[in-house]
């Protein structure tokens, strides 16, 4: 049950970066599985520079995407997907790499360290927002407005163009990031990324189903998501 | 800057058809002892690419091997990638290199498709590593498909065995969804030939469908009371399920049909004790004069720890058709009817062109991680 | 004489169609009207002046300053607002919150009536009150320049009249830029500049008196 | 014009060719012709429908199983236009998702279709038809369905479903009701496609889970963004893609994907793929 919950937290975050990228980037970025793998395969080096590197494709995906419609730059992504995937195949093809894990005692449960760690960042990513979205400060209102229409939220004196690339990096640094922790413990592949994608992909369209309450639903999605499959 | 594209296109292309008009090179014929040109089909790239390095030394080291014994080889790799498309193609430029013989592929699918080029180009064809279904295609005629590699029914026969050996009062199975078809024949052979009470199976799903399958079987299978888990996935998942399952207090043996859990770095490195496995031959337990001599070499060679399954099959396989070829006249006839050293044992084919595995000389073997050693169990 | 906000040769082709064809013209402070057919461009023009849209050739100057590289959001911060068409609204904000986008208690000045819905949502508004909405937040923002697009558009008789009222008294103040359909005879009376485009070409820009018999002749 | 010539003829020594070559080259050829086949197919409900499909594997897929599990089944393979018309409810914008999704999904499901104890991961055995056989039968489809398609675009027919595309409430305003003609073009595409799937499960002998992957699903977008939308340099860019990725994949494993990756996003900057952009 409490491993179900903490999945549920890592899925409900991932699918926030997806739908927030859907909705205030335009875009259904298909780029975020190869993202996940490419923590994966970070982690074996550093887990600090995983962010850096999310961040950094983040930037690369809104530079290259950002005069695109939403239907082009996530061709572009998918684009951006396979070349990483490609990349990725060339540097480490033939090795099954598995990945190290720590073992993490937590009120007498066995957990892997990497794993409790990143649904704790989830978490705190998740309450962080959770706060914003129900506090709503002036830059939330400058967000919903950039969601409901870019062209509207430019006439607003809004800079939507700088709101998209936050959104992309963050939510590019954190996927890799998860990517780096979560997949600890496992035997990677250039492709693992994608299950992780379509899962989060998932929540987050059903969630998108509730409109303006879908963030707020996001977590109870996952976690019924989670405990249904 | 499109017209330029186009032209830049039609001249790769005008390229193109010169190479292909090009009069195939045809081989000096050598006069004393004619060379033997095996090709080997080698999944390089796609899915099966970290066992497709390991086939493509084996495949190396088998060559040296048998120059070392005084044979003509000619070892010519080609990737066959991981869909059955590829392997056909692969196979026919194998066969435009004009070998006398070609083995490996790694998946079923692979194995199939090979089976029916080689019946149609009458090329010998080698199956080192799948388990498909290849003894019905020799009954339906197909004279130029054998197996060196176990067939399904073996990889069940050796679970049983472990069982028997370790003396085990129960067991429970774990079956792979996507592999159903597969497990499902596995199982009920165990099912119906030990004395073993069988306390229930689970089906873990495709991680696709269900990414966190794995921990809810693992949880659900730590609460039981059993002594052996037998995993018939070999795949990667895996490694997940039995950290998952030691995670969750469960202190079963694990026996796995192969795959990922049987090679060496990956237990090492995941340092779980109570890890049975089988392996076509392993470096504890010397078989034949060779295989020592495989597994020391390929560790001086490429520097790592050989690969049980896919790799020492495929160096057995290019030794038997070099020892078949060797011998002159048919090599259909040779095969069926010799003896062949490997460094899995001694091999020797049926009437479906199936290796005698089981029989005295040609034995799986069962290892048993426990405290940072690999043990044989049998 | 630096003009408020100055167009030079402003052409813009689209997927191979000309749709406006250098376009000269020279706002000033006051009430401005751009008239034309449907489809003519103006539209289009707007967009370009508050920065939706890069025309493909030309320059935007904005008190000599050229601004044409600008995004509508530094225009914004530089004194150009614009009210969009078709009730153009975040619909998911309440009034109260579409309206911290300006100076708020301007904007109940101006229409009294939004502070009993402050805490509607936009969604639950009517036309009009979208409308209403719109306009109170392009007026309430202090700017050098406001661009509106089809103002009186599902606005109620009373209402009209309160902004055409509004408008007069906003003209003394900044440059008002106004494309319509509706209300035309009483915002030319008002207007001190007229330009009337008919596919994406400038038939006419100038002062009020010679622009008339054009006016008339197509559209009033 | 020159250059469209050349191509022309290009294409026609690329047909004629492998007839005279060995097995192997026949055999690859005949993998590009099929390709070919498949790239028309899709081309066509791109252009004059204005529904670029990323999932197009799907009537190619399904028929190919169909085709493998009992030969008799081919003639149920039309009936795969309605496992891909219903995504046109997402809309222009989304359909290339949605049928993309669609398509990974299959490649999922697949794996589970098990018939009579056979299928599964491992996939069906097709019926093997002869090389040299197959290999005109493809040519002779090939040529046949490229002028299928200039004949039907060209219709009184063909242009009432242009002018669907163009604008379907205004097609609507003149007095055609769009939906036949929607479901014709859909019809004509996926059987084209259907027949392609044949073709390749004949040629290879075998059907696995993969003609559902992504290789399949976006193949005919990166060769039709090769041949730059149209059909005889796309058929061209079909065999680009083949021979490519066949001769390098030794050396950058699976090259196709590297292709792939290059004609997305080459694709998302240029204008003339997708026609769903324009027809607002």
């Amino acid at each position: 049950m409490i491993s179900l919950f903490f999945s549920a937290l890592i899925y409900a975050s991932l699918a926030l970066c997806v739908l927030l990228s859907y909705r205030v980037a335009k875009v259904v970025n298909l780029s975020f599985g190869s993202i996940f793998t490419l923590g994966g395969y970070l982690s074996v080096f550093s887990l600090f520079i995983t962010p850096i590197f999310g961040a950094w494709i983040g930037l690369l995906l809104h530079i290259g995407s950002k005069r695109m419609d939403a239907s082009k730059a996530t061709i572009f992504s998918l684009g951006i997907a396979i070349a990483i995937e490609e990349a990725l195949r060339i540097l480490f093809r033939v090795e099954n790499i598995l990945l190290d894990s720590r073992i993490f005692y937590f009120f007498g449960y066995k957990l892997v360290f990497e794993h409790f760690l990143a649904s704790m960042i989830s978490a705190t990513f998740l309450i962080l927002f959770l706060a914003f979205e129900l506090k709503k400060p002036f830059s939330r209102l400058k967000l919903k407005v950039i969601e409901e229409d870019i062209e509207n939220a430019e006439l607003y004196g809004i800079d939507a163009e700088k709101a998209r690339a936050i959104v992309l990096v963050i939510s590019s640094a954190f996927f890799c990031s998860i990517g780096g922790l979560y997949l600890s413990g496992r035997v990677i592949s250039p492709t693992i990324g994608w299950l992780y994608m379509i899962f989060s992909l998932f929540i987050a369209t059903i969630a998108n189903v509730f409109r303006e309450k879908a963030y707020i639903l996001l977590l109870p999605t996952s976690f019924g998501v989670c405990w249904l499959v | 800057m499109i017209g330029k594209l186009k032209a830049g296109l039609i001249v790769g292309l005008i390229v193109f058809l010169l190479f292909c008009a090009t009069p195939p090179q045809t081989p000096t014929p050598q006069p004393q002892m004619p060379e033997i040109k095996i090709g080997v089909l080698v999944p390089k790239t796609g899915e099966f690419s970290s066992a497709g390095l390991v086939m493509e030394n084996a495949a190396k080291l088998a060559e040296k091997h048998a120059k070392e014994m005084g044979y003509n080889v000619k070892v010519i790799i080609y990737d066959c990638g991981d869909k059955p498309e590829t392997t056909k193609t692969a196979f026919l430029s194998l066969v435009r290199e004009g070998v006398t013989a070609i083995v490996g592929t790694y998946s079923s699918p692979q194995a199939m498709t090979a089976a029916d080029t080689a019946n149609e180009s009458k090329v010998v064809f080698v199956a080192s590593v799948a388990s498909a279904d290849l003894e019905s295609k020799v009954k339906t005629g197909n004279k130029y498909v054998f197996r060196n590699a176990y067939n399904t029914s073996y990889w069940g026969i050796l679970a049983i065995e472990f069982l028997e050996k370790t003396k085990a009062k129960s067991y429970y199975l774990i079956g792979y969804e996507p592999l159903k078809t597969f497990n499902l024949g596995m199982f009920s052979l165990i099912k119906n030939s030990t004395k073993a009470e069988f306390r229930g199976e689970s089906w873990v799903k495709s991680p696709t469908v269900s990414p966190e399958d794995y921990k809810r079987v693992a949880q659900e299978v730590a609460k039981k009371d059993v002594e052996v888990i037998i995993v018939g996935d070999p795949g990667l998942g895996s490694v997940d399920f039995v950290r998952e399952y030691r995670l969750a207090g469960g202190n079963a043996t694990i026996y796995s049909v192969g795959g990922t859990l049987a090679l060496p770095d990956i237990l090492a490195k995941l340092n779980i004790s109570g890890i049975a496995f089988q392996a076509a031959a392993l470096e504890v337990k010397a078989k034949t004069n060779l295989t020592k001599k495989y597994f020391e070499d390929y560790r001086k060679y490429y520097g790592t720890e050989a690969n049980n399954y896919a790799g020492i099959l495929t160096y057995d396989a290019i030794l038997i058709v070099t020892q078949a070829a060797a011998r002159g006249g048919d090599l259909i006839s040779n095969l069926e009817r010799g003896t062949f050293i490997g460094a899995a044992g001694v091999y020797e084919f049926d009437e479906n062109h199936q290796a005698k595995w089981g029989s005295e000389k040609l034995q799986g073997t069962i290892g048993i991680y426990r405290e940072g050693k690999i043990q044989v169990v049998s | 004489m630096v003009k408020l906000l100055e167009a030079v040769e402003i052409s813009l082709t689209m997927n191979s169609k000309k749709i406006l064809d250098s376009v000269n013209l020279c706002f000033d402070r006051g009430i401005n009207l751009i008239a034309g057919p449907n489809g003519s461009g103006k539209t289009t023009l707007l967009k370009i002046l508050a920065g939706l849209l890069r025309p493909s050739s030309g320059k935007i100057l904005l008190d000599g300053l050229d601004i044409t590289m600008k995004k509508a959001h530094e225009r914004v911060k530089l004194g150009i607002i614009m009210a969009p068409e078709r009730m153009k609204l975040p619909l998911s904000l309440t009034v109260d919150e579409n309206l911290r986008f300006c100076d708020r208690n301007r904007a109940y000045e101006y229409f009294p009536e939004l502070k009993k819905i402050s805490e509607k949502k936009a969604r639950d508004l009517s036309g009009g009150e979208r409308q209403m909405v719109i306009l109170a937040r392009a007026f309430a923002k202090n700017s050098k320049y406001l661009l509106l697009d089809e103002p009186f558009q599902g606005l109620h008789e009373k209402i009209k009249e309160r902004i055409i009222k509004l408008l007069e008294e906003e003209g003394r103040k900044r440059g008002i830029l106004v494309v319509t359909h509706d209300e035309l005879e009483k915002i030319f009376s008002m207007s001190d500049y007229i330009c009337v485009l008919t596919n994406g070409k400038l038939l006419y820009a100038g002062e009020k008196e010679g622009g008339e018999k054009i006016l008339k002749k197509f559209f009033i | 014009m020159l250059v469209s010539i050349a191509i022309r003829i290009l294409v026609l020594v690329l047909l004629i060719l492998p007839v005279f070559l060995d097995c192997y080259t026949k055999l690859l050829a005949a993998s590009a012709l099929t390709l070919a086949i498949f790239t028309v197919s899709w081309l066509y409900l791109e252009k004059d429908l204005g529904w670029a499909s990323l999932g197009h594997s799907i009537p190619f897929g399904v028929s190919a199983y169909l085709f493998a599990i009992n030969p008799l089944l081919l003639f149920f393979s039309p009936l795969t236009t309605f496992l891909l018309f219903p995504l046109s409810i997402f809309g222009k914008h989304t359909f290339p998702f949605a049928s993309f999704v669609f398509s990974v999904f299959l490649w999922y499901l697949a794996h589970h279709i098990v018939f009579e104890g056979k299928g599964g991961e491992e996939g069906f055995r097709a019926p093997s038809i002869n090389l040299d056989l197959i290999y005109l039968i493809s040519v002779t489809i090939l040529i046949l369905s490229c002028l299928l398609i200039w004949k039907i675009s060209n219709s009184y027919f063909g242009l009432k479903v242009k002018a669907v595309r163009d604008d379907e409430i205004a097609a609507k305003a003149i007095g055609i009701n769009s939906l036949p003609f929607k479901v014709f073009g859909f019809a004509i595409s996926c059987s084209l496609a259907s027949i392609a799937g044949i073709l390749h499960a004949a040629i290879f002998g075998h059907v696995s889970p993969g003609v559902f992957s992504p290789y399949f699903s976006l193949f005919p977008f990166v060769a039709a963004t090769i041949g730059q939308g149209k059909i005889w340099s796309s058929i061209l860019g079909s065999y680009t893609v083949v021979f490519l990725s066949w001769f390098l994949s030794p050396y950058v494993p699976e090259f196709h994907y590297a292709i792939y990756a290059v004609a997305l996003i080459l694709a998302s900057y240029t204008q003339s793929y997708a026609r769903s952009d324009r027809s607002v």
